[in-house]
Parts: structure tokens; sequence; C-alpha cells
């Protein structure tokens, strides 16, 4: 079994060759594209605009090749709070991804429904069974759709992720767990979360398959998650994927890694770098020229520059919003409050 | 996290990690009365070799190893032991260092006797002088002499033991040290404070040991000299030279 | 944004002084937690003491060559009121914007 | 965590006085309890190592040791559980859930287990437990980061509640909650923890027991007044008591009662207030249908319904949930709606 301990840049086989060429350059793209985001996001925090940002820098491959393998117009995603890459990846509109970053709207201001991607989510672990239901749903319905979970190592000590994956295996529900497992939950280290080692492992005690990936390792992680889809989707049940990954960057914009973790120990997963890893990888198949990177970056940065542009300027929310959506069908107590608020408050 | 590596005497050593860009390990040997902690961790040098992966040591007599008596158990070639020991428990084949004062004379005698071991060495505050010309060896730390004042300043730091330290002095000075044979093929780089007494000279011995070079830190002495940006700089740019920047040597 | 003043902490061994060797950082010059902020020299070695905050160094307490007692005075920083993980520090106005004003009771 | 030097001096009985913030006065009334009792344990997501994400339990790892100060897996159901059991083996826990809006996850332990495991047994196991709850809103935080569960655990049998509004009752009513043989929530006002105040720091026991000679319960006048009430606690006490300098321009004069205790909640202190004023408004952050405003105005009425020159008003949160950034101050208790319910009762 794969430990977590970084090994030695180069010690692991990169199998990125092994995707297709097509597949591999657009998983590229998304992933550099989320990696000129996400430093852009943190500028924009680092300027005011954003209060608060959580980066995910590091988990571009994890996120970017797992949820390249899912089909869009069937299957349907369910994030915590550090899946930008995967809301990328799905073409989520970014701007009303990042209007929950820039404090306008808590569940980000796209439409989780048509987006087949959930609302972003604080309570890690929370959403976990959401996707056993909508899963569930599918299948009482006779259609073909999985589902995907994002989790953290955090996550995977929450009672309902042990819940939902129970239930998933009672069910056989279509489902995808994924585990990015990043090392550290805010401070704590893999060794005081995670009893046994191995979320993976836990696989075997709700009766699905459990797989560890190098989830730095782009192909590996787009096969693992191709095939338990395959596998969703053609009836054979949930899996629980391992992606060991890295966070290369703190918590959030105010956590302080260095109150609890080693510099020799960031410097070491920075070496593992997912994003130039594939990068040398396509070359070295033939995959990509410097003419195929330039051009990638030049579409990358116009992408990342209208977003950017977009987040910046967007409007704040009308005030009346506080109370538009508590209801399908709002109450005359909730109107009447409205109009105090109206009154007595709006600006 | 300090452990023990459970010598004849007991040896308290660290280790820290580094990133894959600094595949040799830094071995940190310090001076005579200090220790790894007061030699090179309150003085910077974890941040300033950051990414570099480190052994730090206690030697004997030192710190927290073990302190024994007798002059002989104090000879370089006995702390040359000690150090291969530790490198080889740690599974390093080669290392660079960084010493000071008796630390880096024990470089010197390790890249001597064991140059396969020893990639390339700093050897700060340290000259080709007597250390110990004009010290009382009966009765250390009780004269005048330049060393004589080292020696009462380290007997007098809380957890050194006077006996072991006085035993360390009679034990190092038994062997004086001598500028040949140099450690030919070993790569070295001088520094010490302008004002160092105890380095007196080493501007010559890097010329006849064709060290890459000597430098000297402005207005600093041998104590100041330790936690200088100058020292720290100069190290770490020479330890992650480029091979082939040595190639003519 | 606040001033903090770091004062020389007790460097162990019972000293009660240190002479400050040289200055690591300038005035006006942004710092970060645990860079090298200033070399110290007491009676028994030298040390280097990293900073204590992240934040714009407002002013030097004693000069290079100057002795400081323990306790006394180091160095100021301008720092950014440290919020938690999530959540920005609530700034207080001196004067709160009002609308309505009252009319006191008859008594 | 450094205290400022400065402002440090003596009380009348000799207790030091130090200015600092309410974390640091969180932190210190934390390690106050590790000293003086052995049975006490600070445990939860990144207390340890880190100082917790307000740094509040900021070195009692480093002094305390990784048995009495650890870090647990991330599950705040498996937190308040694992304190019961600690609690029915003699300990005397003090467990951190993150934020108020972690604390549903544990909501099942705490009101299903904690609060009535003492009446179960039948009085055999107590469960000296405070639960420590960074709380309410004001940060303009994520969502879950800034809510207000009081009435709900209020509501609980078994259950004690406090939410102090300044760092001197932070570090005391801390110490009193920890000390108190009976579960306790313990909710701090986060959009307070970076006030500076004077401390009354009680380093005896004995001396600090009877917490200034207030018992569990016992609300405080936060600002002595003739012309109405103001009922607050958390947050909204500070934001009341502007209300009352502003108040104070136009010749009215407010006293503001500091609740402190939201469950017990302190009936006389409430009644002799109000028959003196004759008016109550009542504030808080929580929405306002069935929130703790209603028990307050519930029993103003009960106590002093004669003495009442006006209906208690309440001006709390909208039903809506904690919404993000721009729209929070909208959402909280705003100083003209406080003016406007204060001119209602003067009014009517």
């Amino acid at each position: 079994m794969q430990t977590h301990a970084p090994p030695g840049a180069g010690s692991t086989p990169d199998r990125t060759g092994a995707l297709p060429a097509e597949s591999a350059r657009r998983i590229y793209r998304d992933m550099l594209t989320a990696r000129l985001l996400d430093t852009e996001a943190i500028a924009l925090q680092r300027q005011g605009v954003f209060p608060a940002y959580v980066s995910l820098r590091g988990q571009e491959a994890a996120q970017v090749a797992s949820a390249a393998a899912l089909d869009r117009d069937r299957d349907f995603a369910f994030p915590t709070y550090r899946e930008m890459a995967v809301a990328l990846t799905l073409g989520v509109d970014m701007v009303g991804y990042l209007a929950s970053h820039r404090a306008l709207w808590h569940g980000g201001r796209y439409d989780p429904i048509a987006s087949r991607f959930g609302s972003i989510n604080a309570v890690v672990g929370g959403p976990v069974p959401h996707a056993v239901g909508w899963a569930l749903g599918e299948r009482l319905r006779g259609e073909t759709g999985c589902a995907i979970a994002y989790f953290g190592d955090g996550a995977s000590s929450q009672g309902d992720v042990h819940e939902a994956l129970n239930f998933a295996g009672v069910f056989g529900s279509p489902v995808v767990f994924f585990c990015q497992n990043n090392r550290w939950a805010l401070s704590v280290p893999n060794e005081r979360q995670i009893a046994g080692g191995s979320i993976a492992a836990r696989a075997a005690g709700y009766g699905m398959p459990g797989i560890t990936v190098d989830g730095n390792d782009a192909a590996a992680v787009h096969n693992a998650t191709r095939s338990a889809l395959d596998r969703a989707r053609s009836g054979g049940g949930p899996t629980l994927i391992e992606a060991l990954t890295y966070r290369l960057a703190p918590h959030s914009t105010s956590d302080d890694t260095t109150r609890y973790r080693d510099r020799g120990e960031e410097h070491a997963w920075q070496e593992r770098d997912p994003l130039p890893r594939l990068g040398t990888a396509l070359e070295e198949a033939g995959h990509a020229d410097t003419a195929f990177f330039e051009q990638i970056e030049d579409g990358a940065r116009a992408a990342v520059e209208r977003i950017r542009d977009g987040i910046a300027t967007a409007p704040p929310p009308a005030g009346s919003d506080l109370f538009t959506y508590v209801y399908r069908e709002p109450t005359e107590e909730l109107a009447r409050q409205q109009r105090l608020w109206r009154e007595e408050v709006e600006p | 996290m300090y452990r023990i590596l459970p010598a004849d005497v007991p040896l308290r050593y660290t280790t820290a990690p580094g990133s894959a860009r600094h595949p040799v390990p830094v071995l940190l040997l310090h001076g005579f009365g200090s220790s790894h902690e007061s030699n090179w961790v309150r003085t910077g040098w974890g941040r300033a070799l950051e990414g570099f992966p480190t052994v730090g040591l206690d030697l004997r007599g030192h710190g927290n190893s073990g302190k024994p008596h007798t002059d002989e158990a104090y000879t370089p070639s006995v702390f040359v032991t000690d150090i291969v020991l530790l490198l080889d428990a740690l599974g390093i084949e080669r290392v660079d260092i960084i010493g000071y004062s008796m630390g880096s004379r024990l470089a010197w005698e390790l890249a001597l006797a064991r140059p396969d071991r020893v990639r390339r060495a700093v050897l700060g505050g340290f000259g080709p002088v007597n250390a110990f010309a004009g010290a009382d060896l009966d009765r250390p730390g009780t004269d005048q002499s330049p060393f004589g004042q080292v020696h009462r300043a380290a007997a007098a730091l809380p957890g050194n033991d006077p006996a072991a330290l006085a035993a360390c002095t009679r034990g190092q000075a038994a062997h004086p040290f001598t500028a040949v044979p140099a450690p030919a093929g070993t790569p070295l780089l001088f520094v010490a404070g302008e004002r160092d007494g105890l380095a007196d000279g080493m501007e010559r011995l890097a010329q006849d040991t064709g060290a890459a070079g000597a430098l000297r830190v402005a207005r600093r002495d041998h104590r100041t000299t330790v936690s200088a940006q100058a020292f720290k700089k100069s190290a770490v740019e020479f330890l992650a030279r480029a091979p082939a920047a040595f190639s003519a040597v | 944004m606040a001033e903090q003043t770091f004062t020389l902490p007790d460097l162990g061994e019972g000293l009660v002084e240190a002479t400050v060797l040289e200055w690591l950082a300038e005035p006006g010059e942004r710092i970060e937690r645990n860079q090298p902020l200033v070399e110290l020299e007491t009676t028994k070695s030298a040390v280097e003491i990293p900073s204590p905050h992240s934040g714009v160094i407002v002013r030097l307490h004693a000069e290079e060559g100057a002795v400081v007692q323990v306790g006394a005075a180091l160095v100021t920083f301008e720092t950014e009121q440290a919020a938690g993980i999530v959540g920005t520090v609530p700034r207080e106005e001196e004067r709160p914007s009002r609308r309505v004003r009252l009319r006191p009771p008859a008594e | 965590m450094t205290e400022a030097l400065v402002g440090e001096g003596r009380g009348a009985n000799g207790a030091a006085l130090v200015e600092m913030t309410m974390q640091q006065a969180i932190n210190r009334a934390l390690d106050t309890a590790l000293r003086e009792d052995p049975a006490t344990l600070v445990f939860g997501e990144d207390v340890g190592r880190l100082g917790g994400v307000f740094r509040v339990t900021d070195g009692l790892q480093a002094a305390y040791g990784q048995n009495r100060v650890f870090d647990t897996p991330l599950a705040e159901s498996g937190i308040v559980g694992l304190a019961v059991g600690l609690a029915m083996n003699g300990w005397r826990p003090i467990p951190e859930l993150q934020f108020d809006g972690f604390a549903y996850p544990a909501v099942d332990q705490i009101v299903n287990q904690m609060a009535r495991m003492h009446y179960r047994s039948r009085g055999a196991a107590s469960m000296p437990i405070t639960v420590r709850l960074p709380s309410f809103g004001g940060i303009q935080a994520p969502e879950h980061h800034g809510e207000s569960l009081e009435a709900l655990f209020a509501h609980v049998p078994g259950l004690k509640v406090v939410a102090p509004s300044d760092p001197n009752d932070a570090y005391r009513l801390l110490l009193q909650s920890i000390r108190s043989d009976d579960p306790v929530i313990y909710m701090e006002p986060k959009a307070r923890y970076w006030d500076r105040r004077q401390v009354v720091l009680d380093g005896a026991r004995a001396q600090a027991a009877d917490t200034g000679g207030d018992p569990i319960g016992a609300s405080r006048i936060a600002r002595p007044g003739r012309h109405a009430t103001l009922v607050a606690w958390g947050a909204m006490v500070h934001r009341c008591l502007r209300v009352a300098e502003l108040a104070a321009e136009d010749g009215v004069d407010l006293e503001v009662l500091d609740l402190r205790w939201l469950k017990p909640i302190d009936t006389d202190g409430l009644a002799a207030s109000v028959s003196r004023t004759r008016r109550a408004v009542v504030v808080h952050e929580a929405p306002l249908t069935a929130g703790l405003g209603a028990e307050v105005s519930s029993l103003i009425t009960e106590r002093v319904f004669c003495d009442l020159a006006a209906p208690v008003q309440r001006v709390t949160g909208f039903d809506v949930p904690y919404p993000a950034g721009p729209l929070e101050p909208q959402y909280l208790p705003t100083i003209d709606r406080i003016l406007l319910a204060v001119q209602r009762t003067l009014e009517f």
C-alpha cells in the first residue's frame, strides 16, 4: 500500500503517458487555469476584495483529473469548500462560484442543479450522504447518472461520512466517494486523524472497493475515477477512492502553517507539484510542445482575467435577498418582517 | 525532536528533513563548551538552512550527550569515530559539514580520516594557530590566555560539566592541529570574524589548501560570528553550488 | 491596524541584558513572522531572534551596540489585528451613524 | 499569548488587574482551571498545537502537555460524546466546538446524552462539562461560522447556558462554568474577542469560588438608567451601550442589563430593573420567532405587569439564516432599530 510520505521527486513512475493525448491536454489546460485562478484569488484576498480564500494549490490533479471523468450531462458532483478546480472543470460559472469567497452569497451564486455541482458547503462531510441520496434517486428512476462526493481527510472522521458509506453499500448506490487526502486537516496531520492510516482501507468494511491513488498523478486519478464510474453506471455499486495529495498553501488566507508543520515537508511536496509534473509528462509523451504550452497559457490567462474582472465588479446582493429565498411559499410573518426591514433598515 | 544514539557514550542528535533539491545532508558541528542548540539553533541556522536536510549532534562532553571525565575519551580520533557511527546509524553516506571552532577542527579531521564521507566543509572560527597557547592545561580556565577565557565562560554555562570540559581540553591539546597533511579532495570554505584571534592565519591556511574562500566578517569576534548573516549566506551559497564549480579542485 | 511592541524576551540562563549586534530589518520594512529580526549578544553567546509578528516595523528601540535589559522595548510593529481562521475583526466606528432621534418622556 | 504589561496593577483586595483581550482572558481562565484542577481537560479541533482558530488555547498544550490539552479528529458529535464518557470517569472536560454552526452535528450528544445523563442516572453520574462555543455573528464569516444557538440550548432541560459580553466576565464566567458540576454551554461572542479591557485575575481558588459574589444565573447592570431597560447578552450588550450613549444625547437615560446567563435567567434582576424603568426592549441576534426574547418578555410580563408603561419590545435578527458579508449588518439589530423600539416604549 502507498503511504503518504513524500517519495523523492521522480521516484513514482508517472503514467501520464497512458492518457489519451486529447484528455491529457484538456486536463492540463484546466489544471493550469485553476492554478492561475487560485493565485489570482489569493491576490484578491490580499487586496481586500475577498475577506478570505481557501487555496487548493497542489490538489489540481486530484480535482481536475477526477472531474474530467464525469459525464457532464448525467452525473452530479457534491463538493465541500475547496473544490474550485472541480467547478472549473465542470464548467460552473466561476464568477458565481467565487461569489462565495467574496461573501456575496454563502453558497455561491451559480445554479447548482443546472451546473450539476452542489452549492459550496462549509460543514465538511455534510454533503456526502446527499450524494448517496442523489444516486439512489437515479437508480429509482431507472437513470444512469452517477454521483461523486468530494471530501477530505478531516471529513473522513465525521459520522455522516461513515453513515453515507454504509448506506451506499447497503443500497448499492452509484456513487464514487472521492477523498482528497491532503495530509492536513487545518493543523491536524493524518497520524492524528486517521486510525489505521488508510481511509481507502475502510471501504472493505462497507462492502465496496477501496482504491489508493497518487493524487498528484493526473493519469492515475483519471483512470481510477473513470473505472469507478464505469462500475457504478453498470450496477456494480459504490467505490471509495483515496487520492494522496498535499495542501501546499495554508488552510485559508488567515492561517499560519509555521505553527504546526515543517517547512521541509512543504518543500518536499513542492517538488511533486502536479502541474509541472503533468507538463513534463505531456512533453515526454510527445503530446505537447512549446507552441502548445504558450497557447494554453495565453488562453488560461485570458479566462482568468475575465473571471477576475467579473468577480471584482460583481454587484452586492439586494438587501431584500435576505427574505427572498427562505421559503418557496413565504409566510405572512416573514412578509411582515420584510416590511419592518424596509422601514427600519434598508439603506 | 532529539534522539539518543546509544554508543559507548550516549550521543544526542537531531535531524530535520529537506527538499529534494538538496540531496546531501548538512552535519553541524558545534564549538568547544557549546551545544547544537546554542551554537546552531538559537543563532538562527535552522532558518538559514531551510530546505537542506540537517543533522545536529551534541558532541561528547557537551550538551545532552554523555560526559566522560578521562582525557583519552576526547582525542580527535574518538570524535571522528562518534561522527562516523552516527552517519552509519542514519544510513547517510556523505555529508556536507558546517563546523565552528573545535567543530571545524573535527570536520578537518573527519575529512582527512574518511574523505569518502565528506563532500564539502565550511570551517568557521578556525585557523592554524595553537588554540591552547599559554593555557594552563592542568587547571584549564584559570589563566588569562585566549583559550583560558573561552574555557572559563564555557564552564560557567548551566548544564556544562567543568571536569568533562577540562578533560576535553587536554584530550584535544595532546594532539595539536597540524596543517599538513590537509584533506586534499574536500572543497573547503573558511569564515571567521574580523576580530577573531583564534582564527589567525586562516587566510594562509585557505591558500595552502586551495580553499574556495576565506571570508572575514566585519566587526565580529569569535563569539559573535556564529549568528552573522554573512557567515550563513556564504555557507549556504557554498553548499548549494553546482558540483561543476569544484571540478577544477 | 495596531501597534505592537516587542520587548526583549528572557533569553534563558538567567541573563538580564543583551547587546544588539545587528538589526536584520529596518523601519518601514515589512517582515513576516519567524523571519530573522535581530542578532543579539549575551555574555555567553550570540543569538538570532526571529520576528514574533508579521507586520511593518515602525521603530527600533535600540541602536546597534546598545545594551538592552530583559523586558525593555526592542521593536515596535504595525500589525494587522490577527483575525481568526475565518472572518474579519469588526471595526468600531468612533461615532456610529444614526437616523433616529428620540423624544424624552414627559416626567 | 503575550499580554500588555502596561495597565497591569493591583485592585483593592490584592487581586491582579491586567488589561487584556477577551481571547486572552479566556486563555487565562483555561490556564487557571488547568492549573488548579488536575481533572480538567481541554480538547477539540486544532486546540493543541495550533492554539485554536482564534488562538484562545494558545500555549496551553505547551504548558500542560498533550494528555491534558489535545487535538481530536474532526468530529463534533465524537468530541461531546468523548466528554460525556470522560465525565462519567471522573474528569472535568472543557471541549471546544470550533464554530457555532459545527455544534449542530453535536446536538444529539449534547441534548440526548450530556444534558440528561445526570437525570437518567438518578444523580449517579454528574456531567461537569463546559462546552466552549465561539458564537454569534458580526465578523462577516462564512456560512456556519456565525450562528446564535442560545434558544435551542436554553430549551433543553439539564443544560445551563451563558454568554459573556466583555473580557472580565469572560474570565469569571468561564471559571464559574468549569467549576460547576453541571453541563454548561459557554458561548463566546466572536465579535468581541478583540475587545481589550481590565480583567480582575483572582489566582486563588478560595477567592475565586464566589466569582465576585455573583452566583450562577446572576445578571449585571452594565449601565444604570431611568427611562427604559435594554436587555441583551453577548456582543449585543456592547451595541446597547452605544445606543444608550446616543440616547443620552437626546435626554433619554437607558439602563443596559447584561443578562449573562441565558439559563437560568435572572428573573429577579430583570424584574427589579424593569419595575424601576417601566419599559423594556430585549435585543438579540438570533431570529425572532421562538427566540429567547420571547422568554424574557414573558418573564417580565408575568413578574411586573402592573409596573409596565408599555409592552415589552423585541429587536432581533429576522427569521432568515445568517446572511453573507454585506447583508449581515442588515440582519443584525441595528442602532436605529433599537432606538425606534425605545421610542415605541416611550410613546406608548
